[in-house]
């Protein structure tokens, strides 16, 4: 194969690949080759003509791609021999799946090019979607072509079947008996049909146990519930109906909801223009959250002080008539700020909201929707409902697991997914008692936990495989495969199907025919539309009645809770990276910066300014941190605006089995993390002396200038909702008007393409970079070229903070090129390879560039990437199928930049001169950074069309243009940040 | 064969035997410039018209003293600026504002003010090029075999030697007379030089 | 003494002139070799299965849309499926040895790996879809397939060959429905009638970069 | 004979040709070191500057086969050392053209001894400048060809002559052309010399070849004058405005320490100075070298001196003058870009900067150092040091803190970067030791021109004899 891998080092497109399915067929390169790619089943894979195969034969293609050598390559082009419904080589395929992490699962369109899924889109129809996606299922597509995925079934590293692996669990369960023996740990499944299976193996098997384990798990919300209403119950806030809203540490705009949903909702109540009346936030939390950054108010409170917080807020509210005895002693500062938080709250009865976060203990969650309930918002703004999945108290049973197989009472574990050696709490050594019994485990890459099993399962893609599973509030989906397993894996579903004892046990069966049983009689077309879809209408949850006797569980609350140890404390998140270290092995997410601390390639402790004075540490500095005994080692990173005495550690790092990304990239924290503080609890933190080198991708942090001490306006604009009123009556007031030198092209006729970004609903999360990274075919060029400022994003997220060190406010800029119509960067590329589109368009032809990085030097908004090295170089020939075949992938020395998705464009175009010639609808096109956004904070369109949205607001009176006095003429214009502050409090 | 053709042509070196000439002149050897120029005068006044001297670096009044006409090189080099110029201004016009229509920052397809640095490049190379081929050419060089470098002392006017070639074409040359004229004005070297 | 003779100088000049003339004779024959009319056009592979246009679409005047259907759907004319052979020669020619490999594909289901003639670079987008709706024929990039046993490349598909079209397709332009008519002329001046198509639909062909760069 | 031609203003004191030498002394010393075996001082600087120049092949193909990652270069510093250095070069390849040039206009007849090894620094530095433009694009196969307005039947595609860099490649292949045909119609008179001297037919061959067949002819010497008078008249504005348009890359630009207007007349002054300066060092070397204290005068050396001196304080001018500006304009992204400089991360650049192009030339005020040989050539080397510092400050410090300040950077140059330059010097100092060596490195003719008005001053002094 190598030969053939340099040969496609002149390979300048991911077209090409489909184009050059070509020598597939026969050469024995290809044999080889496929017997490398996909151990499991190659020979049938050679010889069948079944479409999945056919397509799985066409994306191997990329395999081979192009062996462009003479001036004139000898190409082939090779036409399916029979056809495929629906498939017209050219016109990509959307198929709608569905996906989980942790337990939350989001309604997915795969777009599929011949037969490669390349790009995932929200399911508009999906509730926990609506259209949108978060940065991680735009990455998932990235994973599937992992080459570093579990690929063969294994017994103890021997190359093994699943014929054989079968034959062994027979005679396995053949000495099972009642299952006593047998223990199954699960990642959180929210599949009904799983769930039908569990009941199965549970009849079969009476004494055996199954244990659902999440290292970033929603247990203490549900907890919570029950403490409050006695059963397990998940709430559903309206955020959309709230005015008003306070968070006790939850991030439910970032990493403490992973659902576009309530995005969507809070962000549709920050658009001052929509008439409703923007809604205010108060986040009280350790870490800076981009909830935090959104927050019109914020307090800063330890993790561990949130719950004395919300007793104080709840006594505010005076929830139960009863006196409230509050711990600890909270500051002026923050009684002030709690009266008048909750007063803002009784003004808005029955319209605002408290929210609490994952982390915090049940306890606070019971005072939430105590206070929720007080406030008559139960049944408006918070409705609640049964959760999806088996609710319960993981880490207990998690804690008997250890026991069990510590004592020998288990004989057989099977693993379904996840990584609980890496992830389960560290009060037992895993590795050492999963020696204690067979495990068989299934897993999606070879990572710790496959390396401790006896039987090493490759597990499925969630676009490889048929399953279901159900969204948060109970609707349902089908998830269906957009590719035949590259490396043979098998799905959770499929294994289960093979304990319970099933006789059909591939995943199609299994799902079909668990709806089947559902649906009765119109089962077909029920099934046809569950897939045409994406959800399944009917299978909702319906709101529960939901009413708490407050006095009681006021009791039980304050007796639960105990005054938090003054001290330094550490606090465990999801990382934005690597979420539970589920994508560790996945660039796009390591290159995609933290939107905090803009971090890249790494985790750090964070802690506040204050606090890195005290442990007189400064970025970089190599932190050990210890509590119950067990020690970890974390670099500092100075967090502006975090609380003071605590660190916030990010989770799934420092991965020792792992892929060729992943592996030893940042330091792993999960060593730390017992039952004990499995979310947060004191630590003593040791300045070791020792240094580490992070990278982070924005190096100056404020609109500040060093030395001079000023403020650089027209960057990011920002008002509170009285100056904006104040603007929207008397409209924009020009300071300077520009004037022209010199006459110019004509943009008054046809197609203006333009874009409004509207920074008051962009909450910062990530969505934009990786959706445009799928898109764009932009390469990853790793921790060290980072550093020397070689990041390849098209669009970047600005984030300043602005006020005082330890207190700042944040506010998030998305930057991609602004498209001026007198672009400085065209007049200066010496050979017109940067020119203007009559459409408004600042095109950049790869081909013609030269790559001198004038261009570059002269945007004055640094959005021009240059290919300073061949970044696409030793990029593994199974991971080039994610590339989108509609864009270029650049070669090295050229520039490259956004263009509007101008593949996109002429798409649309192109399909709307073909359906009669009819003019471009408003809305038709979306660049794939407003697709993703879960804020709608993107709007594009034809700024010519006076109807067109993004026309409309740039009528608007907080419209602006970045960097105005260079009078470039962007046509990427901003809406101002406006801020929504408490008169009481400013 | 070839030397036939060249023959019947005629060209420097393979003239045919009659036509060939057989004596270049009488060059007289002097020891500084002033006595040079004294001999010219001399001789002006004694009516000889083809003359040629020959120094190691340029002599002022020589070339007046010899009645040349003046050099007609500045007029080449005008003419040549100007192509240049206009050069520079049709490849730019044409190339932006006609051939291909770019839109490039939003600016005029042409305008003057940023095709000046090109116009006046151009004309400067056009200019220096036709200034050291037209002087090539009025000075008839590259020539590598010149009767000149026949007289036994040829070498001194590129050191410190002033020479004095009068040459067979002039009407009044007769070989020995011109001997006798030349070392009567000084020369410390005289002898007929053939071609 | 000078070491260079007599006849020194005229060799010389002699000399220059031959070299001078070489030059420019040399030059003027690679600029003609590599100009992309004579470098890309001709191209004419030999294809797994001697499969004649002449006969098909020519003597039996089949439309090309019979075989190339995406063509107003795609950006790509798929080349057709081996079911779509099938379609008649199950029943003509069934026993030909020159489509055994044509019943192979169809049988073992494997494609039948037909050469590439017309190739675009990498970095080129060109759009089936587009032009065959604008009413550009096949026949302008293409030529008389109708005519030709074996296919050839017939025009150069240099940008500045794309270029001339794209600035002046009048003479190119001709009803949609007529686009696979290969041998079909207008009465009178084809320029003309497309003047007027042009005119009512509204065709521009652009000549900005990312028409056809991405 | 006082109707001789002698120019009054020839007041040539001290004379400019000294130890009472005769045309055949000029002729037989200049000749002496092309004629005569090479001097060990020559060998050792040899051995020096060929595996330097190696060095340079070998960074550019690992460049070229690598990317220009391999420099430090990086977003926001699209450029550093490569533009840095060319520009210096470019810079120092001025003061050859305008000694040659300007003084021969203004009839400075103390160029003469002087003009021929600066015009032949001239063509080699503005060779090592070429590099850079060339090499410093992500695709330099392509740039090499795509730059120039060639038809072309594949892309059919023109250049952007809006861009400075278009007019870069204009003014820089001009630049080149013209002085290397100056230096050359310079030479022919003195190979003829050579040719004439030199005793082996290879060397009458070659010496003859180059040489045109030249005969010193009185119509020869009077076309030769006025092509020269020429060629100074048209290299004399060329070289103003070649680094005026280098100026125009920046000056051009909307980048805050870029946008300026006083860019052309300051670059052009720093260009002589920085040119002068490497004169200077490269003469006091010949000079000891090859003994040629008779013909490279001590006035020769001052007369550089004073005009490093003034360019000097010309240049330490345009950056007071910057800053005024940048106060004067009230702008705010002016003001931090110059305060940045001086305080910034780069602030040891800027001072470095100021030192040695602003404090340095001033020792020159006093005549000790003008006339001492070591004095002068530290202080010339402080120079050439200085004046790479003003490129790199108005490069590197106005890109790497501009606009946004979210996209603020640092540059850092690589082995390579460092490898490339001192590679440069490598190629320098070969092609001008070969000079030195194979011709002849003064003017023979135009010396004894002034030494025969020298000599008829002299004359003209004693009342005129005979």
């Amino acid at each position: 194969m190598n030969e053939l891998i340099q040969l496609n080092l002149s390979s300048q497109t991911g077209r090409k690949y489909w184009r050059s399915l070509n020598q597939l067929a026969d050469t024995p390169e290809f044999r080889q080759w496929v017997e490398r790619e996909f151990p499991e089943g190659a020979s049938e894979l050679l010889d069948s003509g079944s479409r999945r195969t056919l397509l799985k034969l066409m994306a191997a293609g990329f395999g081979l791609a192009g062996l462009t050598a003479c001036r004139r390559p000898v190409e082939k082009i090779l036409p399916l021999s029979k056809g495929v419904e629906g498939y017209v080589h050219g016109r990509p395929l959307h198929y709608a799946t569905a996906m989980e992490t942790c337990g939350i699962a989001s309604g997915l369109i795969v777009e599929c090019n011949d037969g490669r899924p390349t790009k995932v889109e929200g399911n508009p129809r999906h509730p926990f979607s609506l259209g949108a996606t978060n940065a991680f299922q735009q990455a998932a597509i990235l994973d599937l072509y992992d080459p570093d995925r579990a690929r063969q079934v294994q017994k103890q590293g021997v190359k093994s079947s699943w014929a054989e692996f079968e034959s062994w669990w027979l005679e396995q369960s053949a000495k099972l008996g009642d299952g006593s023996g047998l223990r199954i740990l699960s990642a959180r499944s929210t599949s009904p049909s799983l769930e039908a299976l569990k009941a199965e193996i549970a009849k079969k098997y009476p004494q055996s146990a199954w244990v659902e384990y999440e290292p970033v798990s929603f247990d203490r919300v549900t907890e919570g519930a029950r403490m409050a209403f006695g059963q397990a119950l998940v709430p559903h806030y309206r955020f959309e109906q709230a005015d008003v809203i306070v968070s006790l540490d939850c991030d439910f705009l970032g990493l403490d909801t992973l659902s576009a949903q309530p995005v969507k909702q809070f962000a549709a109540r920050r658009k001052p223009e929509d008439g409703r009346e923007l809604n205010r936030l108060y986040s009280i939390e350790s870490n800076f959250t981009i909830t935090g950054a959104m927050a019109d108010h914020r307090m800063r409170a330890r993790a561990s002080d949130v719950a004395s917080v919300a007793l104080a807020l709840a006594r505010e509210l005076n929830v139960s008539g009863a006196e409230l005895n509050v711990l600890g002693q909270n500051s002026g500062r923050q009684q002030k700020f709690l009266a008048a938080a909750a007063k803002d709250l009784m003004a808005h009865r029955g319209r605002s909201l408290v929210v609490a976060g994952p982390r915090q203990p049940a306890e606070v969650h019971a005072l939430a929707a105590l206070m929720n309930q007080a406030l008559g918002n139960t049944g408006q703004t918070v409705v609640y409902t049964r959760p999806p999945f088996a609710a319960g108290d993981t880490l207990g049973a998690v804690k008997k697991l250890a026991e069990d197989l510590g004592a020998g009472r288990v004989s057989t574990l099977v693993v379904l997914g996840g990584n609980p050696v890496f992830a389960l709490p560290a009060d037992a050594d895993w590795n050492a008692l999963f020696r204690k019994a067979a495990v068989a485990a299934l897993t999606f890459d070879e990572n710790e936990t496959w390396k401790a099993a006896l039987w090493q399962l490759p597990e499925a893609h969630p676009f490889e495989t048929w399953g279901d599973v159900r969204a948060l509030d109970g609707t349902a989906s089908i998830q269906q495969p957009q590719i035949q397993p590259l490396y043979g894996g098998r799905s959770a579903l499929e294994i289960a199907a093979l304990i319970a004892g099933r006789e059909q046990r591939r995943g199609y069966d299994i799902v079909r025919s668990y709806w089947a049983a559902q649906w009765g009689a119109q089962a077909e077309q029920k099934w046809k539309k569950a897939l045409f879809e994406g959800v399944i209408d009917g299978t909702q949850f319906p709101a529960v009645e939901a009413k708490a006797d407050a006095p009681r569980v006021l009791a039980a609350v304050q007796g639960a809770l105990k005054p938090a140890p003054a001290g330094i404390e550490t606090v465990f998140y999801p990382s934005w990276h690597t979420l539970d270290g589920r994508f560790a092995n996945n660039a796009w997410m390591h290159e995609t910066p933290d939107p905090m601390t803009k971090l890249v390639w790494d985790n750090a402790a964070l802690l506040s300014p204050a606090t890195a004075k005290k442990l007189g540490v400064k970025d970089g500095d190599m932190l050990e941190l210890s509590a119950g005994g067990r020690q970890v080692r974390c670099p500092a990173l100075v967090l502006p605006g975090h609380a003071d005495d605590s660190i916030s550690l990010q989770l799934g790092f420092g991965r020792s089995a792992c892929g060729r990304v992943g592996r030893g990239v940042g330091h792993r924290v999960e060593g730390l993390r017992a039952a004990a503080n499995f979310w947060f609890g004191p630590a003593e933190a040791r300045k070791t002396g020792a240094t580490y080198k992070l990278v982070t991708t924005q190096e100056h942090h404020t609109l500040i200038e060093p030395i001079t001490g000023l403020k650089r306006h027209n960057i990011v604009e920002e008002f509170s909702l009285e100056e904006y009123r104040h603007r929207a009556e008397h409209g924009k007031h020009e300071e300077h008007p520009a004037t022209d030198l010199f006459g110019g092209f004509d943009y008054s006729k046809g197609y203006q393409w333009g874009m409004a970004i509207d920074l008051s609903a962009c909450i910062g999360c990530n969505a934009c970079m990786v959706a445009c990274a799928a898109e764009n075919n932009i390469p990853v060029v790793g921790k060290e070229q980072v550093a020397k400022g070689r990041e390849m994003h098209w669009i970047r997220l600005d984030r300043y903070f602005s006020g005082d060190e330890e207190d700042p406010q944040a506010v998030m800029q998305p930057m991609a090129c602004v498209q001026c119509e007198k672009a400085p960067c065209e007049s200066v590329c010496p050979v017109a390879a940067t020119v203007h589109s009559p459409e408004g368009i600042n095109e950049m032809a790869y081909n013609r560039c030269v790559g001198t990085r004038y261009c570059l030097n002269n945007c004055p908004y640094k959005v021009r990437r240059f290919n300073f090295l061949n970044w696409n170089k030793d990029i593994p020939e199974i991971r080039k199928m994610v590339f989108n075949p509609d864009v270029t992938v650049r070669m090295r020395g050229v520039m490259e930049k956004c263009n509007y998705c101008v593949q996109r464009i002429e798409e649309k175009r192109s399909q709307a001169k073909a359906e009669g010639r009819r003019p471009i609808r408003d809305g038709e096109i979306v660049t794939a950074c407003q697709q993703a956004c879960p804020a709608d904070a993107i709007v594009f369109g034809n700024i010519n069309d006076p109807e067109s949205r993004v026309a409309k607001l740039k009528q608007q009176a907080r419209d602006y243009s970045a960097l105005e006095e260079l009078n470039t003429k962007p046509r990427t214009t901003y809406l101002a940040r406006v801020r929504n502050p408490n008169p009481e409090l400013v | 064969m070839l030397e036939a053709v060249l023959s019947r042509l005629g060209l420097p070196g393979y003239e045919p035997e009659a036509a060939r000439q057989k004596v270049f002149g009488v060059i007289g050897d002097f020891d500084t410039p002033e006595d040079l120029l004294r001999a010219v005068r001399t001789a002006r006044a004694a009516g000889f018209t083809k003359m040629e001297a020959f120094s190691p670096f340029p002599i002022h009044g020589v070339d007046e003293a010899l009645g040349a006409p003046r050099s007609p090189l500045g007029r080449i080099v005008i003419v040549f600026a100007l192509l240049g110029l206009a050069g520079a201004v049709l490849l730019q016009w044409w190339t932006g504002a006609v051939d291909y229509k770019l839109i490039i920052a939003g600016k005029p397809l042409f305008a003057v003010e940023p095709s000046v640095p090109i116009m006046f490049e151009l004309a400067v190379l056009l200019s220096a090029f036709a200034t050291v081929l037209g002087m090539f050419h009025l000075n008839r060089i590259p020539t590598y075999y010149h009767p000149f470098f026949n007289y036994s002392r040829h070498a001194g006017a590129s050191n410190d030697r002033f020479l004095l070639a009068i040459e067979a074409q002039d009407p009044k040359f007769q070989a020995e007379e011109v001997v006798r004229f030349l070392d009567s004005c000084g020369s410390r070297h005289t002898e007929v030089v053939e071609a | 003494m000078t070491v260079f003779s007599k006849q020194f100088d005229t060799k010389l000049r002699l000399a220059a002139g031959a070299v001078v003339v070489l030059l420019g004779a040399g030059g003027a024959i690679a600029a003609y070799l590599f100009h992309p009319r004579q470098i890309d056009t001709g191209y004419t592979p030999v294809q797994p299965v001697p499969y004649s246009h002449k006969l098909h679409a020519g003597n039996l005047g089949m439309d090309c849309l019979y075989c190339h259907t995406t063509v107003a759907q795609s950006n790509y004319a798929a080349v057709p499926m081996t079911e779509v052979c099938m379609n008649c020669h199950v029943r003509v020619k069934e026993k030909s040895p020159k489509l055994q490999p044509v019943r192979d594909s169809y049988a073992s289901g494997k494609p039948i790996p037909w050469v590439k003639v017309h190739r675009l670079p990498d970095y080129v987008y060109f759009n089936h879809r587009a032009h065959v709706t604008a009413g550009v024929s096949c026949v302008s990039c293409h030529g008389r397939v109708d005519q030709m046993v074996e296919v050839r490349q017939v025009q150069p598909l240099s940008m500045a060959w794309c270029l001339e079209c794209h600035r002046n397709p009048a003479p190119h332009v001709r009803p949609p429905e007529l686009v696979t008519k290969l041998d079909w002329q207008p009465e009178g001046d084809p320029a003309v009638l497309g003047a007027k198509l042009i005119r009512e639909k509204g065709i521009h062909p652009p000549d900005n970069c990312s028409a056809c760069h991405r | 004979m006082a109707d001789l031609a002698i120019d009054p203003r020839l007041e040539l004191n001290p004379p400019l040709v000294q130890g009472g030498m005769t045309y055949s002394d000029v002729t037989g010393k200049i000749s002496s070191i092309v004629e005569g075996k090479a001097p060990k001082q020559w060998w050792i600087a040899m051995a020096v500057a060929v595996p330097l120049a190696g060095l340079l092949f070998l960074c550019l193909g690992y460049l070229v086969a690598t990317g220009i990652g391999v420099w430090g270069n990086n977003s926001p510093v699209g450029w550093g050392w490569d533009i840095t250095n060319f520009v210096w070069w470019i810079g120092i390849g001025h003061a050859g053209t305008l000694i040659s040039a300007i003084l021969f206009l203004f009839r400075q007849k103390w160029r003469t001894s002087i003009n021929r090894a600066a015009e032949a620094m001239t063509l080699f530095a503005v060779a090592c400048a070429a590099i850079y433009p060339l090499f410093h694009t992500g695709r330099p196969w392509r740039a090499a060809y795509w730059l120039f307005p060639l038809p072309n039947e594949f892309l059919h595609m023109w250049q952007n002559f809006r861009s400075p860099l278009m007019w870069d490649v204009f003014a820089v292949s001009t630049y080149g052309t013209v002085s290397a045909l100056f230096w050359f119609v310079g030479l022919v008179p003195d190979l003829a010399t050579l040719r004439d001297r030199s005793t082996t037919p290879l060397r009458k061959t070659i010496y003859g070849l180059l040489s045109l067949g030249w005969r010193g002819s009185a119509t020869q010497w009077r076309h030769y004058e006025l092509a020269y008078l020429l060629l100074a008249g048209l290299s004399t504005p060329l070289v103003l405005s070649v680094h005026s348009i280098v100026s125009f890359d920046f000056a051009t630009s909307l980048l805050p320490g870029w946008h300026t207007t006083i860019f052309p007349p300051y670059f052009v002054a720093g260009a002589v100075f920085s040119g002068f300066a490497m004169v200077v060092t490269l003469m006091t070397l010949a000079r000891w070298i090859y003994g040629l204290e008779n013909l490279i005068t001590m006035k020769h050396l001052e007369n550089m001196c004073k005009v490093m001196l003034a360019t000097g304080m010309i240049v330490g001018f345009a950056y007071g003058t910057e800053f005024f500006i940048a106060w004067y304009s009230n702008n705010q992204y002016e003001r931090f870009i110059f305060l940045n400089r001086a305080f910034g991360p780069y602030w040891w650049a800027y001072w470095s900067m100021i030192t040695c192009n602003v404090i340095a030339p001033q020792f020159f005020w006093f005549r000790k150092f003008r006339t001492s040989i070591p004095a002068m050539f530290v202080l010339s080397i402080f120079i050439n040091i200085g004046m790479w510092f003003e490129r790199f400050v108005i490069i590197a410090t106005s890109l790497h803190r501009d606009f946004l300040p979210s996209s603020w950077g640092y540059f850092t140059p690589t082995w390579v970067d460092i490898g490339t330059y001192l590679g440069t010097f490598g190629l320098f100092l070969t092609l001008f030791l070969l000079f030195l060596r194979f011709l002849p490195s003064i003017a023979i003719s135009e010396v004894k021109g002034v030494l025969h008005q020298q000599v008829s001053a002299g004359h003209a002094a004693h009342g005129g004899s005979h």
